[in-house]
């Protein structure tokens, strides 16, 4: 799109697309890359022109006691460290939660092992960062096993011995039954 | 089908006081159709109030011949196509036998006055009953709900404090599947069994075995101490991995040793 | 504190007291009550005072797509449903659309507690299997409270403030009111 045309539809729709910016950023666990933020345009917008945005959204944050930052994997939200004096006086803080992301990618490793990184995209419909199997193989919980004879040798994963303990299991088929789980779900 | 078109002229049935001209259509279930149909009842009250709704019939007024005759047709067919009926259906149909029998006899004098209780009462409450909670739980299902229909905010707060790592329970791993399943329908294409479960983690357990890259003796990937089933899973689970073209499997003369190793490199 | 000293310090003191409760609210993965978000304020508060700030931090954010609710367990922030159209773009993860058996049994208690899992299945007609109650306490949305005094001592459930705090209520008053059957089966 010319910046012409953009500028037009601008008086339009810039507040209602840094709106929109503002909420994906707010709601997101993990920073949210340039790629990502542009399915949220109905117009095609430049990486240049999206970031002009977000450079203004950062600016309307200035004052606040959050803040949006750019990190090596995208933009994302973050406190600013003076808040956390404040955040201290609140109750303990409830144990951190793996996003759904981790815990799907996970679940997938699971039951469908060995799997490779394509294999559970398939599944999950989703690219899978190498952050969530990072933080999975960090916490001891997936090991690459192999690599499977396809072209490019992906690295099959799989779970390990110490998930199991973890999750205070002897075996894998201790783990719930994928057939029941179906019968708890909408049908369609 | 066609036999009602022919007789549609004449009333099929008198419901209500009002003729019907055509056999209710929507109690013609097509037979490979049934065990669907069954699944989508929540059990007898669901499929009672299913045809007194159909037929525009009035809870309140519940006519028992009517309504009994064609509940016990449906059972019938279910019967006659095999299919395990619950026990709720069955007592059910034991309960409007009994409920249109007692309408049958004549009133006994001493007890004609309101002392006796219409049989039909006790059933018209727990269908009312039952549809209040049918309508509720639709109602509730239509409020937006956290995580389907908006999103919570949570900002990032990097705490220099020590770290704590999330726990997980077999339940969140549950959960997560259930997500899956909700959205990928993969109900039909990732049906997983226990007995595969185990040929999975058996998989796994051999890759790592032969994570050296060298050749390692089939018998030596047996542990006989593990019982049969799990002989018979481990073999399983080495024919499994040789389908996918994850291990080579050699054998250099006949009868003699088998070697496994990961079918790494392509040479 | 006297009114009158409030109204002083507030000149300084209410933007960044505005800001320090919206960060504290941004963060916090749980909805804060009155008595949590008290502790961020340097000076003492009442409730009334505390919630006209809330609600002033609710009127800066109107335009926008997150809002600042009030729910069962106190205040959050949350992106507006109709946000929800971009948001998925990003977030193919949606919360599991349950089974008819799973919300009928969740209605029942939600409109009949306590209940026991002998009343659910009185009501529904049919026998509630042990994975339907599991998937609900799971999910924090139901919880045993109690048992009731008869044979067995069989267990009382009860819907969750978790619960309410999902469907964005403030309390059981303000679920769907149920249909009166005897007009609704009137002779249409």
């Amino acid at each position: 799109m010319s910046d012409a045309r953009l500028m037009q539809t601008e008086l339009f729709s810039a507040t209602k697309l840094k709106y929109i910016l503002e909420a994906a950023l707010l709601i997101s666990a993990e920073p949210l890359p340039l790629s990502e933020l542009k399915k949220l345009c109905d117009v095609q917008l430049t990486s240049r022109q999206l970031e002009t945005l977000l450079e203004e959204i950062a600016i309307d944050w200035q004052e606040r006691g959050v803040e949006l930052t750019q990190v090596a994997s995208g933009w994302r939200f973050r406190a600013r460290p003076h808040m956390q004096q404040y955040l201290d006086r609140l109750n303990p803080q409830k144990a951190p939660r793996y996003s759904r992301a981790v815990l799907e990618t996970l679940a997938i490793i699971a039951y469908h092992q060995p799997v490779t990184r394509g294999d559970i995209e398939e599944i999950r419909g989703v690219a899978v960062s190498s952050q969530i199997l990072k933080t999975l193989e960090t916490r001891g919980w997936i090991e690459v096993v192999g690599t499977r004879d396809t072209p490019g040798r992906p690295e099959l994963f799989a779970t390990t011995k110490q998930l199991l303990d973890d999750l205070n299991l002897r075996a894998l088929q201790e783990l719930p039954s994928l057939q029941q789980m179906g019968t708890l779900l909408e049908k369609e | 089908m066609s036999d009602i078109l022919v007789q549609s002229v004449i009333p099929y049935a008198s419901l209500h006081g009002q003729p019907m001209l055509q056999m209710p259509l929507d109690l013609y279930i097509p037979p490979d159709a049934l065990e669907l149909v069954l699944e989508t009842f929540q059990g007898p009250l669901d499929l009672l109030l299913y045809l007194i709704r159909k037929h525009n019939l009035d809870v309140l007024d519940i006519q028992m011949a009517e309504l009994t005759r064609q509940y016990l047709t449906y059972i019938e067919l279910l019967k006659q196509h095999k299919l395990e009926l619950a026990a709720e259906y069955l007592l059910m149909a034991a309960v409007l036998v009994e409920i249109k029998s007692r309408l049958l006899l004549p009133k006994s004098p001493k007890l004609a006055d309101d002392d006796e209780e219409d049989p039909r009462v006790e059933l018209m409450r727990r269908l009312q009953e039952y549809e209040q909670m049918k309508l509720a739980a639709q109602k509730l299902n239509e409020l937006p709900q956290a995580g389907r229909d908006f999103e919570i905010v949570q900002v990032l707060i990097e705490r220099t404090v020590e770290e704590r790592l999330p726990q997980i329970s077999v339940d969140d791993l549950k959960l997560a599947w259930m997500g899956l399943l909700a959205r990928a329908r993969l109900n039909t294409h990732h049906v997983v069994r226990r007995e595969q479960l185990s040929v999975r983690e058996q998989m796994a357990h051999i890759l790592r075995a032969l994570r050296s890259g060298e050749y390692v003796a089939f018998d030596t990937l047996f542990d006989l101490d593990d019982g049969l089933p799990k002989l018979v899973v481990t073999f399983i689970a080495m024919l499994e991995l040789a389908k996918e073209y994850l291990v080579e499997i050699q054998q250099n003369t006949l009868f003699g040793n088998i070697y496994v190793r990961r079918a790494t490199d392509a040479d």
